[in-house]
């Protein structure tokens, strides 16, 4: 694709740009690029060859992300329910969370939060017994749907876990880059740079590894982990991330910095992040969800919002007492 | 915006909610990797039901012929006079695991328990290598060795034993003659006591490995609660580690007993085949299912053939039987539950 | 990218090499030219030593042959159903000297070619006064009781009647017999039944056999002094191994470990070992089926053997079979017919030259040009073997030296006639008037069912025997020369007794006398060293622990902390 | 001691005044200057007892063995191991008693009796090896190289012992193997991840049989080879049907120890490169094969040792030779365990040599084989050697600059395509 610019002569390089950006984001036709970059030679292209020619960074399906200010989409979940086996643990749970916002999904152990964030990126059906009722809506297309392939949903909803998961037999520059491979995105040794460099730096991470890109992720700390997850999950620039527990195994003061890193990604991609800790949904995000399980029955929403209102002002005596440490 | 919202449920129909298809519709690269593995598995599966059918069904032709019951209870091996039965063969394989057990099992505890409780560091890396190492030596350097160094220095033993414990039946020697000043060694050769301390060296890694992992996942909670009680090691070794590792100790011994049932050319090198049932252990002459099949497929005609896969099928029905016990029980255990979590 | 090997690579690498020498070695054997296809079979243990030297002779000039020395019985049932190409074995299929339990047959035509002699030896281990008693004598009858169980005692009356002034221990007889099928065992079995039906019977009374036939199977089960060993090899090493044994199998494996033989009485009454002379001697009484008709043409009747009145025979003497196939089948094809043909071929001929060295006695000739025609019916004998026959057959006939050279036969002579019954041995104790008439029959020799011709005197030329050695004629050669090796036994040449080096070095024949100079006497040597050991040891225990203690305290106090004064404790 | 240096240097702890309220104390600023490290406390027993006292009971209890047996006569010479052990433990026993109490002598007794197990079996195993090699030297004289490059084809019975060697039997295990590891490897690893990646009840019934399956005989395996391919197809021995043999008995193992090695990568391993949009192939082939290598590398070389030392499959599948062959699909081919096997088994000392030299040469390759899984298998995925941290060290400082240039040229263009996007504008 990235060489296409070279096979591709009609009509104009300029012209093949447009159309992708016009395919991919419905937008005007860029003016030319700047003249002087197109003499240049550039350093990247595929195996090392430089040539002189037309800028293609549009043509790339690995930065075509890169392309729009902001990738974040609205993702709304309706009427969710979820049972594993035969036991219902979410009921009609309906939420929508608004493009490059943070949404944090609060309530006490075993309430669904994590089952109902799982569901989001389709992650829910690993489990064999797991099925589900409901309709999950991304770019106004339900990633349930029959015709939706599993993958492409989650291409476009990262995942960050509990626990730090870099893949052990890879380094800090694979592990960032490891979605391009393992969705079989080609991408140049300049793409990947770039990529890397991009990724770790929206993870505020790089400047902490850029000089020992090569050793293993998991040599880092718990924390640096974290954030190699993180950058992991934006590499492929996805419209949503979601965030299980992320810091919930980690020290105070790397907790302090994913919380940075979360703080900086906001409005660039749409976080949905699952949290026990009520000072940190406090700080990070602009709309809270409160899940709640009475005893033996699925878990529901009881209340979400405005966070400084589900905070200072909440409509529910439950959520009231939740998040005053009442009960929990 | 500082609202929050309060979703309403309609109590009526909490559930009307059905499951959605979310069949997952794979890549085709996937599909393929889950169609290939699934025939791997189906053909690792069906090479393992022909190994099981065909052995039943050729054993069947030798087991029908003389009837199940004579098949059990005979104990002549006669295969060409239609008159032949396991009885005198499994007896001998059953004793000689048995003893290898019995030589096996204290040597085996010890060293694990000496490997995680005792032993630290480098030693520990060491015995543990050494017990490895022990596990993968073949089968034929053993029997040659027991051949031909543990076989002369354990006639004297055997011939101890004999001499002052003869009384006890087992230990009798039939011709043995404590008067005579000169010993006749070749009463104490190639018996089942010596085939079974070569096995019973055999399994000592299967059953040390087994007791190791299972100790070693005795919680570091308990034991130092243990210590906190003002126990000695042994003292928490007793209260803490062994309960813990009961399961690994019962499994590791089953799992060697199944080794020691199958063993065979440690055992074709050293025993003497005899067809009768000789509970004497001391004695010259002993038997196994495996030996005897090592020895007689060569000039085996079909129905002979037919017997010796009778033969061959019971002792493989009894490693199973063993075997399954041996692992539901570790997977019982506290220490084998943990594992597969 | 992420690396992704396994260690496959290995193994191809492993293959590739394989591949590469495989044509180098290829390249190699295509320098001769002789027959290219490998042949393997199986069977007989008994002339097993025999067919292995004739294999590595054959290798050496780039005939491959494989062969597995699994006994009789799976050499025969490998052979019948296809697995091997050739069997060795000492009993035929059928007749009445076949095993019973035999029950499967080939399906194509097949032919026996006899293929070496032997004796059935009675090798034992019997310590007599500390040393290994190397003159044991045993009457048939007493080896008919010691073999079916009768006879359990070394000092038993039947066995010191023929060892007088031998104190024989008062110890359990550990007989050592195989416990797979074995021509050997056929053979001996056979011989107990026709000499000691009774015995025979009562074997099998208690054992549980037929007692109207011999079998490839020693019924031992339920004889408590009876142990069973796998193959002769086994048999052999485990009476090496332990004292107070005996076993029956060919001499060659006895001369191999370098173990005595018992010297058997034959029916003139003297006592003989198994020299490649004595079987040929016996065996000249062997009745051999020439009736070209049968299956069994050429197979061998004893009965006269073992009663034969020579005072040079040994009894238990008898030949071993190669059986051949007589069309192609399966997997024999006429390629390795040729090599087959070409394998029979040198071993009847060349072959036998090394038969006595080993233990085992050449063939006659007849029978050699007996077994020659039916190496022809071998399909695919190349030319080359053809003609090594034919000219072998046509120097016979014009009594000139023939292509074959076979050590039994002397241009000119009968080709019934052995050139190695002339030069036998008598026994010391056959005097000149016992040796008479068996001096005049020399030369005339009963082939069983074959020619037999008259004259031929006696040549007092050195003879060659099989090792190649040549021995004055006047002196008597004894059992074959000692083989090449570690521990090459001596041989009496008187007594043909054999033994290791030391054991001979006693050479008395009252083994009480021999008993003064025990083995592993005790000296002060290695006590003294023990006492100074344990002294040593002792002085340890009282030295070592605060040595020890105050080192490693010292040191330990060197790497941290201030110097510790007195006992840590405290 | 303790007490004259408490003295010195440190304030005695205060207790808060009774009724001055709930105040806290700040003891470092109290802290007089350290003048030298204070003396640690020692908590393990001292030296005299952890080696001084074993030493001692050892050489007592020697010096007894040899006093009781060489020097008096009173035993024979094999009790003296046994007699001194006995002695050993009651020196020991009586000695620790001096010092310790009831438990304290119980928990030493035990520990020598653990030890000695311990010692036991490895003294066992020196024992085994010790004596193999030991009976193999004699070849090492006599028969130099050529042991490894000349087969029995032109050694007869009468030949010497410095001819003949072990290639042919060589040459067979590595084909007999080598065939056995084309077939076990891939369909193990395939079914084992079957087992693990795809699950589900057919998976388990798999899984059960493969349980059962590794109870079979060897002996029985080979009777199954021999009754089936042999006398069914092949009719001959040859070394492709002992390799099958050996297959039927590794496949069982080498599934069970894969599943063993897969089941430990971690679930959410799978899942994060599931949540990256990654395919199942994508997600066994990148993340857990790549996690796994070294596990499965060693469960791979484990079981080759196991199946090289299988000798009774071979001894019924194929087929003894004396001659070298190299091909495996004709004629019997003969491997290590079977030569030695068939070499020991001959009465003639010769023979006895050269079938403990293949033994040698078997349990050499075993310890190799065993040397290199335990080198591989001590590397975790992700652990590396200080060579290649150093490498990587290096590398990534290399790469930095190149990185950072890729990244600054390629925003650059990003950016100029952005700015001169009307809907974007230059936000970022």
């Amino acid at each position: 694709m990235y060489e296409s610019s070279e096979q591709i002569e009609v009509p104009s390089d300029r012209d093949v740009e447009t159309q992708v950006l016009e395919l991919e984001r419905g937008l005007a036709a860029p003016p030319a690029p700047d003249p002087q970059a197109r003499g240049r030679r550039r350093p990247w292209g595929r195996g090392g060859a430089r040539r002189a020619g037309s800028v293609d960074v549009s043509g790339s399906n690995v930065l075509r992300g890169f392309l729009g200010g902001t990738q974040a989409a609205e993702l709304r979940a309706e009427a969710i329910t979820a049972w594993f086996g035969d036991r219902k643990v979410l009921d009609r749970v309906s939420l929508t969370m608004p493009a490059g916002q943070v949404t944090a999904l609060i309530g006490p152990s075993g309430c669904g939060k994590s089952t109902f964030l799982r569901i989001l990126n389709r992650m829910h059906e690993l489990i064999p017994s797991a099925s589900l009722a409901g309709q999950v809506v991304l770019d106004g297309q339900d990633i349930y749907a029959p015709g939706q392939r599993v993958t492409d949903a989650r291409k476009k909803i990262g995942m960050v876990f509990q626990k730090p998961n870099p893949f052990p037999a890879m380094s800090i520059y694979e592990n960032t880059v490891a979605a391009l491979d393992l969705t079989g995105t080609k991408a140049s040794r300049e793409e990947r740079d770039f990529l890397v460099e991009e990724s770790l730096k929206k993870a505020s991470l790089w400047d902490e590894v850029k000089d020992r890109l090569h050793q293993p992720g998991g040599g880092l700390s718990g924390g640096q982990q974290q954030r190699l997850c993180i950058a992991r999950a934006m590499a492929l620039t996805p419209e949503i991330l979601l965030m299980d527990e992320p810091a919930s195994a980690l020290d105070p003061s790397s907790t302090r910095r994913i919380e940075e890193t979360i703080a900086d990604l906001r409005g660039e991609v749409t976080i949905v992040i699952v949290t026990h800790n009520m000072q940190q949904a406090h700080r990070i995000s602009d709309q809270c969800a409160f899940f709640l399980a009475e005893h033996n029955a699925p878990g529901v929403i009881v209340e979400y919002g405005d966070t400084e209102a589900i905070f200072s002002n909440p409509r529910d005596q439950r959520t009231d007492d939740y998040v005053n440490g009442r009960f929990g | 915006m500082t609202t929050t919202y309060l979703p309403d449920y309609p109590a009526s129909s909490l559930d009307d909610a059905v499951a959605r298809d979310i069949r997952v519709a794979h890549a085709p690269v996937d599909q393929a990797f889950r169609q290939i593995t699934r025939l791997a598995g189906s053909f690792v599966l069906v090479i393992m039901v022909l190994v099981g059918t065909f052995l039943s069904v050729k054993a069947v032709k030798a087991i029908k012929s003389v009837g199940v019951w004579e098949f059990l209870t005979t104990q002549k091996w006669s295969p060409e006079t239609n008159h032949f039965g396991i009885a005198a063969l499994l007896t001998a394989t059953v004793t000689i695991a048995l003893i290898a057990l019995v030589v096996s099992l204290p040597l085996s505890l010890g060293a694990s328990l000496f490997i995680t409780e005792v032993a630290t560091g480098r030693l520990r890396g060491f015995l543990t290598g050494a017990i490895d190492l022990m596990a993968a030596v073949p089968s034929v350097v053993y029997g040659l060795w027991g051949l031909v160094f543990l076989q002369s220095h354990m006639v004297p033993f055997a011939r101890w034993l004999s001499t002052y414990f003869g009384w006890i039946p087992i230990f009798k020697v039939d011709g043995a003659d404590p008067s005579n000043p000169l010993p006749n060694d070749a009463l104490y050769t190639s018996s089942a006591f010596i085939g079974a301390l070569v096995v019973g060296m055999m399994i000592i890694p299967i059953q040390t490995s087994m007791m190791r992992e299972a100790f070693s996942r005795a919680p570091q909670g308990e034991r130092e609660g243990a210590y906190a009680l003002g126990a000695t090691k042994w003292g928490m070794i007793r209260s803490v580690v062994i309960p813990f590792g009961k399961g690994g100790i019962i499994g590791g011994t089953m799992l060697g007993l199944g080794r020691a049932l199958g063993e065979t050319i440690a055992l074709y090198l050293i025993l003497s085949p005899v067809f009768d049932i000789n509970l004497h252990i001391l004695q010259n002459g002993s038997n196994s299912v495996a030996v005897t099949i090592a020895l007689r497929y060569g000039e085996a005609n079909d129905f002979t053939m037919s017997a010796l896969m009778a033969a061959g099928l019971s002792l493989f029905l009894l490693t199973m039987a063993i075997n399954f016990t041996a692992s539901a029980i570790i997977a019982r255990s506290r220490s084998g539950a943990e594992s597969e979590g | 990218m992420t690396p992704r090997r396994l260690p496959r690579r290995r193994t191809l690498l492993a293959l590739f090499a394989a591949v590469a020498l495989l044509t180098i070695s290829a390249g190699l054997g295509a320098a001769y030219a002789v027959p290219t296809a490998t042949i393997s079979g199986n069977g007989s243990t008994w002339a097993a030593g025999a067919i292995e030297d004739w294999r590595a002779t054959v290798k050496a000039q780039g005939v491959t042959v494989n062969y597995t020395n699994d006994g009789s019985s799976s050499g025969r049932k490998n052979f019948a159903i296809g697995l091997s190409d050739f069997a060795v074995s000492e009993i035929p299929y059928s007749g009445d000297t076949a095993d019973p339990q035999d029950s499967q047959r080939p399906s194509f035509g097949y032919g026996l070619v006899p293929a070496v002699a032997g004796g059935t030896s009675f090798m034992y281990n019997l310590p007599v006064g500390g040393q290994r008693f190397t003159k044991l004598r045993l009457s048939q009858q007493a080896l008919a009781k010691i073999f079916s169980g009768q006879v359990t005692r070394w000092n038993d009356p039947v066995i010191a009647a023929s060892n007088p002034g031998v104190a024989l221990p008062a110890q359990r007889i550990t007989v050592v017999v195989r416990s797979d099928g074995s021509g050997a065992t056929a053979q001996f079995t056979l011989w107990m039944l026709r000499q000691f039906p009774g015995d025979y019977a009562k074997l099998c009374a208690k054992a549980g056999c037929n007692p109207k036939n011999a079998t490839s199977y020693f019924p031992y089960q339920g004889l408590s002094n009876f142990t069973a060993q796998s193959g002769s090899n086994g048999v052999t090493t485990y009476t090496s191994n332990t004292p107070y044994t005996i076993n029956y199998d060919e001499y060659s494996y006895a001369l191999g470990v370098g173990f005595p033989v018992a010297k058997v009485k034959n029916a003139a009454g003297f006592y003989t070992v198994p020299t490649d002379k004595a079987v040929a001697v016996a065996l000249t009484q062997a009745k051999i089926n020439m009736d070209k008709t049968s299956q069994n043409y050429l197979s061998q009747d004893l009965s006269k053997v073992y009663a034969y009145g020579d005072p040079r025979t040994y009894p238990i003497s008898a030949y071993s079979y190669l059986v051949i196939p007589t069309q192609t089948h399966g997997a024999f094809s006429t390629g390795k017919g040729a090599t087959l043909g070409y394998f029979a071929t040198y071993g009847l001929c060349e072959g036998q030259r090394s038969m006595g060295a080993l233990g085992y006695s050449p063939l006659p000739m007849n029978l050699v040009l007996a077994a020659m025609d039916q190496v022809l019916r071998i399909p695919g004998v190349d030319a080359a073997t053809k003609k090594t026959i034919s000219a072998t057959k046509a120097g016979v006939k014009a009594g000139t030296s023939n292509k074959c050279n076979n050590p039994t036969f002397k241009p000119g002579d009968s080709p019934a006639h052995n050139v190695l019954t002339d030069t036998a041995p008598f026994p010391d104790e056959c005097n000149a008037a016992c040796q008479a008439p068996w001096i005049s029959k020399r030369g005339a020799t009963v082939g069983g069912g074959g020619t037999t011709t008259g004259g031929g005197t006696t040549t007092g030329g050195g003879t060659t025997t099989g090792g190649g050695t040549t021995t004055g004629g006047g002196t008597t050669t004894g059992g074959g020369t000692a083989p090449p090796g570690s521990t090459a036994p001596t041989c009496d040449p008187v007594t043909g007794q054999c033994g290791t080096p030391q054991a001979t070095a006693g050479g008395d024949l009252n083994p009480t006398a021999a008993s003064t100079v025990i083995q592993g006497q005790k000296t002060w040597g290695p006590a003294v060293f023990a006492i100074v050991l344990s002294v040593g040891f002792l002085l340890l225990l009282v030295v070592a622990p605060p040595l020890v203690s105050r080192m490693l305290d010292t040191r330990a106090g060197a790497r941290g902390g201030p110097p510790t004064q007195g006992p840590a404790r405290g | 001691m303790t007490t004259r240096m408490t003295d010195e240097m440190v304030p005695a702890p205060r207790t808060p005044e009774t009724g001055s309220g709930a105040g806290t104390f700040t003891p470092r600023d109290e802290l007089p200057p350290l003048l030298h490290e204070p003396e640690r406390v020692r908590t393990r027993p001292p030296l005299l007892e952890r080696l001084g006292l074993p030493l001692g009971s050892i050489a007592a209890a020697v010096a007894l063995g040899l006093m009781l047996g060489p020097v008096l006569g009173i035993i024979g010479f094999g009790w003296v191991p046994v007699t001194a052990f006995f002695w050993m433990l009651v020196t020991y026993i009586a000695l620790t008693r001096l010092t310790e109490n009831g438990p304290a002598v119980k928990d030493r007794f035990v520990g020598v009796l653990l030890a000695s197990a311990g010692m036991i079996v490895v003294a066992l195993l020196a024992l085994v090896i010790g004596f193999v090699g030991w009976r193999a030297l004699k070849i090492v004289g006599s028969l130099r190289l050529s042991f490894f490059t000349t087969d029995m084809g032109l050694t007869g019975p009468l030949s010497p012992l410095k001819e003949g060697g072990a290639l042919h039997a060589i040459v067979g295990t590595l084909e007999q193997i080598g065939i056995a590891l084309v077939i076990t490897i891939p369909l193990g690893i395939a079914t084992a991840l079957f087992l693990n990646e795809i699950g589900g009840r057919y998976a388990r019934l798999v899984r059960t049989v493969v349980e059962a399956m590794t109870a079979l005989p060897s002996v029985v395996a080979g009777l199954f080879i021999y009754a089936s391919v042999i006398l069914l197809f092949t009719k001959q021995f040859n070394g492709f049907a002992a390799a099958l043999a050996i297959t039927v008995l590794m496949l069982p193992i080498m599934i069970r120890s894969a599943d063993v090695v897969l089941r430990l990568v971690p679930g959410n391993l799978r899942e994060a490169g599931l949540a990256l949009g990654a395919g199942q192939w994508a997600v066994v082939r990148m993340v857990v094969l790549p996690t796994v290598r070294s596990g499965l590398t060693t469960a791979i070389i484990l079981a080759t040792a196991h199946g090289i030392g299988e000798t009774a499959p071979v001894l019924l599948t194929s087929g003894v030779t004396s001659n070298l062959n190299w091909n495996p699909f004709n004629g019997p081919q003969i491997s290590l365990p079977l030569a030695a096997l068939e070499f020991i088994k001959s009465p003639q000392p010769d023979m006895k040599t050269r079938g403990f030299a293949v033994a040698a040469l078997l349990l050499l390759l075993v310890l190799v084989l065993f040397v290199v899984a335990r080198l591989l298998g001590g590397q975790q995925a992700g652990e590396i050697t200080d060579r290649q941290r150093r490498r990587r060290a290096t590398q990534s400082v290399r790469d930095m600059s190149r990185i950072e240039s890729n990244h600054a040229e390629i925003a650059a263009h990003l950016a100029a395509l952005r700015g001169s996007d009307p809907t974007q504008g230059a936000s970022r």
